[in-house]
């Protein structure tokens, strides 16, 4: 038990640290795309820090406060829900190994958390971004939970570990080689989930700046942070583990999330963004689409 | 009025040493005669170039803009300006045209005595833009514009109290120097001197706040 | 208008002063129902300086350093406009040389502004890794200005009677090796920002301004261009030696954002090939004439309008003298003024909120003209 | 929702000597620098060379964030004209302690070139409490860059504390912003 909580706490730290790194890089990345050096990569470290001792005197009521709290659970929920590491050391925190749906869940109540949070605060911005996203929401996920069922009825199963197990006999086995069409559809699903442009659409900083964390200031800034490094390298293990055939060790591990990491980096450093209707209409039809193929093909 | 401006811009004209009816295209000379003919024009006066400069009766800005505008090639409407005489306490309000087809320059202007409250008609029908400029006239001189329904909005100044600004007798200096303060030892001396070492007793700062 | 505004589905939004969106420190006030701008006034007077009044209280020569801080991406056209107006009461003719370095430095300064309002446009969509790129090249230009001046943004070099100071050795070496940069740069620039889908989706046929309203509100610059009008004044009235130089008007049809895009693009390349025949045909000889002692100097009295074309558009001082130390009566006029105030109030109406500083940044709205 | 629970309208008190890691709060500080995007003047022009390829603001931490509730630092860059000057009140006030002021131009020292202008304050330290000014008209990036490290070092030193000495002498820049600004319709103290 008292390893358990052990595990699942070094879970958390090495996730958020691991996550904060992963930001540091990104924004490093992104900066030699436009020429420049960039931070050094443990700039977020310090945004950290420095945002957690500023002054915190905003008062927008109870919902306004927990947002923040509702973004760590998701985060964490999801992180501790997904057997980071598989194989002869395996990291799984809850033992009964969750199931997909419950992850996919958790990932909602992330977000929703957070939109309830941004429509307490007041701001127009902030209305204006939760309606865009939860819109824009809606959408991806419909083609994610396709890619969800198409490997629930290819693989007739929804524990994470099974899937991870039953692509472990090498790239052949993955579900990236098994099901193309889906795991197309789950990486364009990954990009709004990402908040990559060109579906960057919540965050618009010369639309509607900045969208839900408008009046989110020190305190909570800081554990929207934690909050969102912790969602992202939750969301990248599953990623991993859904289609690349999960790691067998550390090593697999950072070299699969930090590849899966860098893609949307890539993919936002040449797009512009979309207006709403036009993310909303592609991701309605071309995910979806290459969803339904995959899956006509599944049960064929 | 009238006299006062006549003499005003007879001096002008003849201290800008300008003859009457000089280097003028046809289009210019017709444009000319048909607006002598048909509005009291007091005086045309043709800068050298292709600017022409047409001083009209002020009760005829209407009918005048509307002709230019509907029957002529002066339909681009720059700029409405505004000058401060205020020693003969008169203002002089100027609208620059364009004419895009023969590439010419018309200075439309008139004068008005300040103290009596004279209304100028709005010529926001005939150039929709015009209302800036007359939001703007509004707020800077205190010109008043009929028909102009935005002109008492506040424009570049917010709560302003006190007198147009961009009157001559507002003193700009003075209002900066009791209103924002001024930070000791802006002025440096020797500067000074340096300057009235080269231009002899000149003192830069009188030119600057005016004689 | 009123009217049509419903008090219960709509929400007063103020875009601005305080925004990443706005093109400089100006506000514009939108009512906007669900998505949709229903309304827009825009607010100006944040940057209200009162040049104006500050030039009638100094000397005509002292209002030549004043004269460029009035519209900071360009200041050049500034001090052409005012040096231009000075000579023309004066009765001043300027050497040629003069007038050669004259359209060089403004060449060379569109040149950079246009640079920037690319990068603008594509950054104000999102594609940051544009802007990035734009102003960065743009920071070679204002290195030769730099060389040349002494100053990176306010260069004092237009001075009534010619330029202030000759041009460096090698001056011309260095210009080349800079425009050659540029072009090889901006063929990867193109391919980033006119190849790119997105970017076509985000603005073909936004903002769209119809032909009618080029005469109407006397649109000028690529905003009239855009829409198909050859309105430019360096052909309609052509100052300094522009009537010499060889060049056609870039015009696009369409008159929405990717049309002005498309033409900010051609101007860039339209004012390096003048950069390059000015550079070859330069004449020598002296570059200002001799001012009478200019503390004292009076300036015959009169009234002039000179304009010179920026790149938003036609740029003119109204300048009348009363034979004093000081001018009697300086007024600026801006192209901002009617596409920041009049048109913009018209754009936006029935524009998407997302739209709204895709739409200011493609007029390049530059608030110091406006409110001076 | 009501001016009550947007704004806090009491007067602001100044924190107890942070105990917990003032060392590293400190120098986090100092390292991520967020900048509100406000150009208030001509100085904005020079901002964005800045955080372009030649002159790189990022390599240091600092930052543009769009909105007050996340920054740390407001540039003032260059003259400010009295519309301006209540607008940037109001968003100095909305930041967040602790925060910083910093300068651009020498019409924010003293009126530069605008002292007789009836619309352009002429020094800035009435209203606001500036902790770096950086002269020059316009400043190059690289003095603006140097006046950013001075800010670091001052407040690694814990020596940057103009947002006290705002809140200890709020009376005194009250007085000096009411004299100026004719109308005064903003919450007393909304932060």
């Amino acid at each position: 038990m008292a390893v358990t909580i052990l595990v699942a706490f070094a879970t958390a730290v090495l996730g958020l640290c691991y996550g904060l790194l992963l930001g540091g890089i990104s924004r490093k990345v992104m900066a030699r795309i436009h020429g420049r050096i960039g931070p050094p990569v443990t700039q977020n470290f310090s945004d950290l820090v420095k945002l957690f001792f500023k002054r915190t005197a905003i008062e927008h009521g109870g919902m306004f406060w927990l947002a923040p709290m509702f973004r760590l659970t998701g985060g964490l929920g999801v992180l501790f829900l997904v057997p980071i590491v598989v194989g002869r050391f395996s990291v799984v925190n809850i033992s009964f190994a969750g199931d997909l749906l419950l992850v996919v869940y958790f990932m909602f109540f992330g977000c929703l958390g957070m939109a309830l949070g941004a429509g307490d605060s007041g701001h127009p911005h902030a209305v204006m971004a939760v309606s865009r996203g939860l819109a824009q929401m809606s959408t991806y996920e419909l083609s994610f939970s396709m890619v969800v069922l198409v490997l629930a009825v290819g693989l007739r199963t929804l524990n994470i570990g099974d899937i991870v197990a039953a692509q472990s006999g090498g790239i052949g086995q993955w579900n990236l080689v098994r099901y193309p069409f889906a795991t197309a559809a789950a990486m364009i699903a990954f990009l709004p989930m990402q908040m990559a442009y060109p579906f960057s659409i919540v965050l618009a900083p010369q639309e509607i700046p900045i969208g839900p964390p408008t009046e989110y200031g020190s305190r909570f800034l800081s554990l929207m942070l934690a909050g969102r490094s912790i969602f992202g390298v939750a969301k990248l293990v599953l990623f991993m583990n859904l289609f690349f055939g999960g790691a067998s060790n550390i090593a697999d591990l950072v070299m699969k999330t930090l590849l899966l990491y860098l893609y949307p980096v890539f993919v936002s450093a040449v797009f512009p963004r979309f207006r709403l209707e036009q993310s909303v209409r592609f991701l309605l039809v071309v995910p979806t689409v290459l969803a339904l193929v995959e899956l006509i093909r599944v049960i064929t | 009025m009238d006299r006062t401006f006549t003499e005003s811009d007879t001096g002008q004209a003849d201290r800008n040493g300008m003859s009457f009816g000089t280097e003028m295209t046809e289009q210019k000379e017709k444009l000319l005669n048909i607006l002598n003919i048909r509005f009291r024009t007091i005086r045309q006066r043709t800068i050298p170039g292709n600017i022409i400069s047409l001083v009209i009766d002020q009760r005829e800005l209407i009918p005048v803009a509307y002709y230019l505008r509907h029957h002529t090639g002066y339909i681009l409407l720059q700029l409405i300006s505004c000058v401060d005489w205020d020693e003969e306490n008169v203002f002089q309000i100027t609208y620059l045209i364009w004419n895009q087809n023969e590439k010419t320059q018309l200075l439309l202007s008139f004068r008005m005595a300040k103290d009596t409250a004279i209304v100028i008609p709005s010529v926001i029908p005939i150039w929709p833009h015009a209302e800036t400029f007359e939001r703007e006239l509004r707020e800077m001189f205190g010109v008043q514009f009929d028909g102009n329904p935005r002109q008492d909005e506040s424009f570049l100044l917010e709560d302003w109290k006190g007198p147009p600004p961009m009157l001559r007798k507002f003193d700009t200096r003075a209002f900066s120097h009791e209103r924002f303060g001024e930070r000791p030892g802006r002025y440096s001396e020797d500067t000074r001197r340096d300057v009235g070492r080269k231009v002899g007793e000149y003192d830069l700062s009188r030119s600057i706040s005016g004689e | 208008m009123k009217s049509a505004i419903d008090p219960r589905r709509t929400v007063r939004l103020f875009f601005g002063p305080q925004h990443p969106g706005v093109t400089g420190n100006m506000s514009v006030e939108l009512w906007v129902d669900g998505d949709e701008v229903t309304k827009a006034v825009t607010h100006v007077g944040y940057l209200h300086r009162a040049f104006e009044k500050l030039m009638e209280q100094r000397l005509w020569i002292q209002n030549f350093p004043l004269v460029c801080r009035i519209c900071v991406p360009e200041p050049d056209i500034n001090e052409a406009c005012y040096a231009r107006a000075v000579e023309e009461l004066a009765g001043i003719e300027i050497p040629p040389r003069a007038q050669w370095i004259r359209v060089l430095v403004l060449e060379l300064a569109r040149l950079g502004v246009n640079l920037m309002a690319l990068g603008g446009q594509g950054g104000t969509i999102g594609l940051g890794t544009a802007g990035q790129w734009g102003i960065t090249y743009r920071d070679f230009v204002l290195d030769l200005f730099e060389e040349l001046s002494g100053g990176r943004i306010y260069h004092m070099y237009i001075q009534p009677g010619g330029v202030r100071r000759d041009l460096p050795t090698g001056f011309f070496k260095r210009i080349d090796r800079v425009l050659e940069t540029i072009e090889e740069r901006l063929t990867e620039f193109d391919r980033l920002l006119f190849d790119n889908e997105v970017f076509h989706s985000r603005t073909r046929g936004i903002g769209y301004i119809p032909d009618a309203w080029v005469d109407e509100l006397n649109l000028v610059g690529p905003v009239a261009r855009a829409c198909g009008f050859p309105r430019d004044v360096r052909k309609d009235d052509p100052y300094e030696i522009y009537d010499t130089l060889d060049f056609d008007i870039v015009t696009e049809e369409g008159g929405d954002v990717y049309a002005r895009a498309v033409v900010r693009r051609r101007d860039i390349d339209l004012s390096m090939s003048l950069i390059r025949q000015i550079m070859d045909r330069m004449p020598t000889g002296p570059i200002s004439v001799s001012l009478p002692n200019l503390t004292r100097w009076r300036v015959p009295p009169g009234e002039v309008y000179t304009k010179v074309e920026s790149a938003r558009g036609e740029y003119g001082y109204y300048v009348v003298s009363d034979g004093g130390l000081k001018p009697r009566r300086v007024h600026v006029r801006g192209p901002s003024y009617v596409h920041g105030v009049t048109l913009l109030e018209r754009m936006l109406v029935g524009a998407n909120i997302a739209d709204v500083s895709n739409i200011m940044v493609s007029l390049t709205i530059c608030p110091p003209e406006i409110e001076r | 929702m009501s001016e009550q629970k947007v704004y806090c309208n009491q007067s602001p008190s100044l924190p107890g000597r942070q105990r917990v890691g003032k060392i590293i709060a400190e120098i986090a500080r100092a390292n991520s620098l967020w900048v509100v995007a406000y150009g208030t003047g001509c100085g904005a022009i020079e901002l964005r060379p800045l955080h372009t390829a030649r002159f790189d603001m990022e390599r240091f931490g600092i930052a543009m964030r769009p909105t007050p509730r996340q920054a740390d630092v407001i540039i003032i860059s260059g003259y400010l004209a009295v519309k301006t000057l209540k607008r940037v009140i109001r968003v100095y006030e909305q930041m967040q302690a602790p925060k910083y002021v910093v300068a651009l131009g020498s019409c924010t020292i003293n009126g530069g070139m605008y002292f007789d202008s009836y619309n352009t304050i002429n020094q800035l330290d009435l209203y606001l409490p500036v902790d770096v000014y950086v002269a020059g008209c316009m400043p190059r990036p690289e003095s603006i860059i140097e006046g950013f490290t001075v800010l670091m070092k001052s407040i690694k030193a814990g020596e940057a504390t103009g947002w006290q000495h705002y809140i200890e002498n709020l009376d005194y820049y009250r007085s000096n912003q009411n004299e100026v600004i004719p109308r005064w319709d903003m919450p007393t103290y909304n932060w």
